[in-house]
């Protein structure tokens, strides 16, 4: 049949890109919303633990500032801000399981948080001190992912292999909206389909991609993608912690009874530089960010609890020495992290002996002998 | 896209002894890693009931079922991305790439993904994937189904790169790799796939994959070949022979990293090198073979190792890939041009 | 919102792939179904000229007839029929405009006959003279593409040229099903959507790659992907030349009309092997090839004219001594043709002076100039 | 992804000279190129209004409008595919890749489709693309950001690869390889963007793109560098002339096809041959150079040419990037070698 009608697609472009398209618990307003199909997923989540999931998008903006601060200072190189982003990141994160394995893209620090990956292995890779920090098997996260969209085959792949050891953990991966142009991300969904893989499809669009805004990769919703792989999609407001918890717990619960794949589009934001190195005053506009600061993750919550009259004070005290205490930690890792030794150049570029790179290694160490008692 | 109606009937462990073509070596040393280990999965396209354009694979899916021998959507990158995915998972894949010139699309996550993972996670993660590629030329095919890019991948650090030249090798440096904890390119000469050889399935001693082999001992020039040109190779060295002059044969097995102690002690010996492949000159193995030795061995050296390759130019169309491929006569030409005999540059000034 | 609910996919997966679901004009009895879509479409195509397709596609199957015989005999080293496919092909073909631009794969003979490629030059590259034969400006038609999906981003980048040109012509662009899984043709749908590129992506869905089932590559219909990205999509009965002909002028009239991006999924079957070296007993069932071949695209024509009472002898003898001239030409043109020159394999590598391959080139002549006078 | 924040504020075409970053002096050769033929399109990642990440397209959007410098989806393949189509309509695409360890999912429609068009086409098709790619290290950035892949395009036939090292010849050679109806990888050593020189925007004459350029005459060794290590290789020719040494140095530019009369008649007066790259040295174009030049000239050789280069392994964290690059005391070091004067393999034995 004739899918679509004749049409001059850039008229209807504006429509498309309408932004409240999506599913909502919580608005910019924190107003809670009835949704029939969302509500039953969280209907477990008392405000005390809302409570904790705002702690922890605190403590995570929280740790956003420090390392931008410690970048200004050159004890980082580089630190990509997840500023906006933490609702999509702690709502997605807090509703695994503790089986469920997650391949994240660089930018998931929030998420890593949540895994209780330790503090200065969050800095290693932006401290230059390391490509990648900690063992994926004992978080149940792979280290970060630079190339964009290559982490997604490798969420079926371990997802295909979840299926094949007969257990019922899912795999969730992250990735942005620029990330869905990959060719990459397009196989991985064709894959997830084919094989039913136990795959949760995490999109954060943050409406960025660098520079590039989310219309120069997608022209209609990315979440409409999805289904024409089959794949079931949903859109959910990424700024509104609940509902991502909720639309997590759906696409999960699929993944944990064999149903296969979901795509989550989180409608987020970068309210950040892409990293610390990026203008965005360059490309995007004052009004547009502000636009997006009424509908931050965290102060919404603050609403929320606000209207409820349970913002005491004391949670807030708890709140704020939680993230005084994780932000004094963090500075301290980074500050003492220790320089990776010379040689170490050399290590695990193999498991099996490599004549001639050890050889490259011993000619190297020679070099090196022939400085000592100079200086 | 040539098929060979020769099946193995081995279903129980193969024992003992059998005359097999390599392709069918190949299918054996599959099996019996299946076998051995149940973290061995194969993936690749038409590798299932087709059993592969080489028919590879025939017969392993009704063996081992639906689950360890997977036909894939026809992507190459996804291909090898799931294989990292099952890697991180605990499994052992052997991804099957069609044909040389379909590696590309596939590029990516090898390079930057197969390759360096170990490294970027400080050896917490392995990738004992093996990424099978039949390869190189001389089969009259169409465009990209001749290609020899085994030196990209030799190029990549991290990554090893093998070819077998006979059935027993084949057998032995397939179960070798795919055993191999480290990522393994596995490049399979097609236009041998129907030599014969003799292949014992339980050989007392292997040489280690990353050794090379030296074939025939041989005292005046030492002939480096790996994969499809081996056997070129042994009949240059025979008709040498026949000519007076006695030719090193080494087969390379190993072209990452390369075995420079057999090469060099060789070189030591007849102070004269000859390296052939099919890839194109600049740029290839034999380019590197040539500097490491000259590096290693120059006080040794007699004359200049001479490349006997492919030309600098795309693999050519069927009719004219007799003049890309070094055969025997440019072989032999170059044996007389390191001796310093009358060869084809003789009157050749730079 | 939530697209889907939650369900098992492999239910559905039947359902999903019932080929019925398509748009036709001719069904395989030869009978006539109005469709108001698309009649308006094909209202131009008199019965004569519906003849004139019939005849394209009895030659375009003679062709096959013939090249497979040659095969056979040692003059070809391989060759990929078309047999089923001839609607897709002609109708698409016979819709074109001189001025748009065909990105084929490697099956479109029936295409490059429609453009009046030189017989000769359609068997060149199977023959293992050349890896490509013609001109892609004297046919505007490009070169067969090997590698799966690749053409389909040329397609795009062709067709953003045509439109910063000023002009209106359309690009077309054939591929499979198992194209639909490389990374390159979802990019290409992606960056086609983006730039409203006049590109027609013209799958055919001819049930197989090599031993490969459709289900394979798409857990849903193939058509269905190509909205998600905002391409419109039709999905059309690929052995009913007039319903491909009328759909193929759809979009085609909106690349034309600066409309975007069409995605037509033409089903279809591969009634041959794979290649001539395929052999598909091995794969499928001689039941669905039945199945199929009640459904072909050239004798539910002769029935359509049968019953309209004009498959007259002299439409019969006409078509026949046609087909019996395009064939003993091609015979001849195959048979007859040079061999490449040996220098040849150096010509053409790049067009500015290449030193290191000059002297491959001058080496090799004097190589070959040492067996001069030799027997 | 370190920024600049000078601009150069011509408009006009700009002639007679000015003294400029080597970045700024790419983007007056890609607005001169723009200016001179109205078929020259930039394509590439974060090129329009942020001017890429390093802002060498910075202001040529405002300039040329947004037909001719194009935002891309993230996707390096469908860069270079809508590269290739471009090409066929008679576009000269510029693309660009963000950094060089980001080129390999475009890998595919370079090695099988830019590089072999025109040779499948035999002739008929062109593809005058230019790829443009900052690469190489020392900048202290992350993975993937540091590499240097130029030997995989180097070892492939129907491309041209090349480096440019100093504002002049950014601004030439990039202008050069626009013009050409051949595909030209164009490898931008990014750790030197910043550095300054002088550019004549009309020179009277250029050395063509293809040939290497003597930066310095010597008569003891022959040192030969391209792209970001020529400005290392300088200081080592000066700290060896403080030592009494006599350095040859080249300044490659083009890495394929190398002008390898240059270097050889280099050779054939010093003896001695020294190479310099990044890149890993297994399969580098150092082994190419090494073994190309002891071919055409072993007997001018007194001593095995030797490789300074990065190691066999993936490009590593920033805090240990100085040990694999390359530096001023790693090519002395291989200097004194192949002088045979005491350094750091003195008593090494193979
Ligand atoms: C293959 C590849 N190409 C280009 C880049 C450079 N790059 C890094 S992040 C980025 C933008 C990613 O955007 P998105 O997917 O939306 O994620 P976000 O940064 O917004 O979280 C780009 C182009 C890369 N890392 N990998
Ligand atoms: C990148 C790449 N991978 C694999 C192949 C091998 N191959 C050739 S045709 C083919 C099947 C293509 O199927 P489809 O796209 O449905 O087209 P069809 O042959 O049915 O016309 C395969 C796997 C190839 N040519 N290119
Ligand atoms: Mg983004
Ligand atoms: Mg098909």
């Amino acid at each position: 049949m004739l899918r679509t009608t004749v049409s001059n697609s850039s008229d209807s472009e504006v429509d498309l890109l309408d932004d409240r398209d999506y599913v909502q618990l919580i608005d910019a307003e924190g107003r809670r919303h009835a949704n029939p199909t969302l509500d039953r997923w969280i209907a477990d989540v008392s405000d005390d633990q809302l409570a904790d999931l705002y702690e922890d998008m605190v403590v995570v903006r929280r740790i956003d500032v420090e390392a931008t601060a410690l970048q200004r200072q050159g004890e980082l190189g580089l630190w990509p801000p997840l500023l906006g982003q933490e609702a999509a990141q702690i709502g997605s994160a807090r509703a695994l399981r503790d089986d469920d394995f997650i391949m994240p893209s660089y930018r998931e620090n929030g998420v890593a948080y949540c895994r209780n990956v330790p503090l200065d292995d969050l800095v290693r890779v932006w401290r230059g001190h390391a490509h990648g920090s900690w063992d994926p098997t004992e978080y149940r996260m792979a280290i970060p992912a630079v190339i964009i969209g290559a982490q997604t085959l490798h969420a079926v792949g371990y997802g295909v292999g979840v299926r094949m050891d007969g257990a019922d953990s899912a795999v969730i991966t992250y990735f942005g909206d620029g990330a869905t142009s990959q060719g990459d991300t397009n196989e991985a969904m064709i894959f997830a389909a084919t094989y039913n893989a136990p795959v949760v499809f995490f999109c954060q669009n943050n409406h960025w991609a660098i520079s590039e805004p989310v219309r120069l990769q997608a022209a209609k919703h990315i979440s409409e993608r999805a289904p024409g792989y089959g794949i079931p999609s949903i859109r959910v407001d990424g700024n509104d912690v609940l509902a991502v918890m909720a639309a997590t717990r759906i696409a999960l619960d699929r993944a944990h009874r064999g149903g296969g794949p979901t795509f989550i589009e989180a409608v987020t934001y970068r309210m950040g530089p892409h990293t610390t190195s990026d203008d965005p005053t360059r490309y995007r506009s004052a009004e547009e960010l502000a636009e997006w600061k009424a509908k931050d993750p965290i102060t919404r919550l603050e609403k929320y609890f606000e209207d409820k009259g349970i913002f005491t004070d004391e949670l807030k005290a708890r709140v704020k020495a939680k993230a005084d205490s994780v932000a004094a930690e963090f500075r301290a890792g980074c500050k003492e992290m220790v320089e990776p030794e010379t040689m170490s150049v050399f290590d695990f570029v193999q498991i099996e002996a490599n004549p001639v790179l050890e050889r490259q290694r011993a000619q190297y160490a020679a070099y090196l002998a022939n400085f000592e008692g100079e200086d | 896209m040539t098929t060979t109606t020769e099946t193995t009937n081995a279903t129980a462990t193969a024992t003992g002894t059998a005359t097999l073509t390599l392709a069918k070596s190949i299918t054996a040393g599959l099996r019996r890693s299946m076998q051995d280990d149940d973290k061995v999965i194969l993936l690749g396209e038409d590798i299932g009931k087709l059993g592969g354009v080489f028919r590879v694979t025939d017969g392993l899916q009704a063996e081992f079922g639906t689950d360890r021998v997977v036909d894939t959507p026809l992507a190459e990158s996804g291909i090898i991305g799931m294989s990292v995915g099952l890697a991180m998972r605990g499994y052992r894949p052997v991804a099957e790439i069609q044909f040389d010139g379909f590696i590309y699309p596939g590029f990516d996550q090898i390079v930057s993904q197969v390759a360096k993972l170990h490294y970027r996670s400080r050896g917490a993660v392995r990738m004992p994937i093996t990424i099978r590629v039949p390869f190189g030329g001389g089969i009259g095919s169409v465009e990209h189904h001749s290609e020899s890019p085994e030196a990209y991948f030799a190029h990549t650090a991290g990554l090893r790169v093998v070819s077998c030249s006979n059935p027993q090798d084949a057998y032995d440096m397939l179960r070798e790799a795919i055993a191999s904890d480290d990522p393994v390119m596995f490049f399979e000469p097609k236009r041998r796939y129907w030599s014969k050889g003799e292949v014992n399935f339980e050989p007392e001693e292997t040489l280690p994959l990353s050794r090379a082999r030296v074939v025939s001992p041989g005292s005046d020039v030492t002939l480096v070949a790996y994969g499809p040109l081996v056997a070129t190779a042994k009949d240059a060295v025979a008709a040498a022979a026949d000519d007076g002059v006695s030719i090193e044969l080494i087969d390379l097995r190993s072209i990452a990293p390369i075995d420079f102690d057999t090469v060099a002690a060789s070189v030591r010996k007849t102070g004269r090198l000859v390296i052939t492949h099919e890839a194109a000159q600049s740029g290839g193995i034999g380019g590197e073979i040539a500097a490491s030795i000259t590096e290693r061995s120059f006080n040794w050296l007699e004359a200049a190792p001479a490349r006997v390759t492919g030309f600098d130019t795309p693999y050519p169309p069927a009719a004219l890939e007799e003049h890309f491929l070094p055969d025997l006569d440019r072989i032999l030409d170059a044996v007389d041009r390191v001796l310093g005999r009358p060869n084809s540059l003789s009157d050749w000034e730079d």
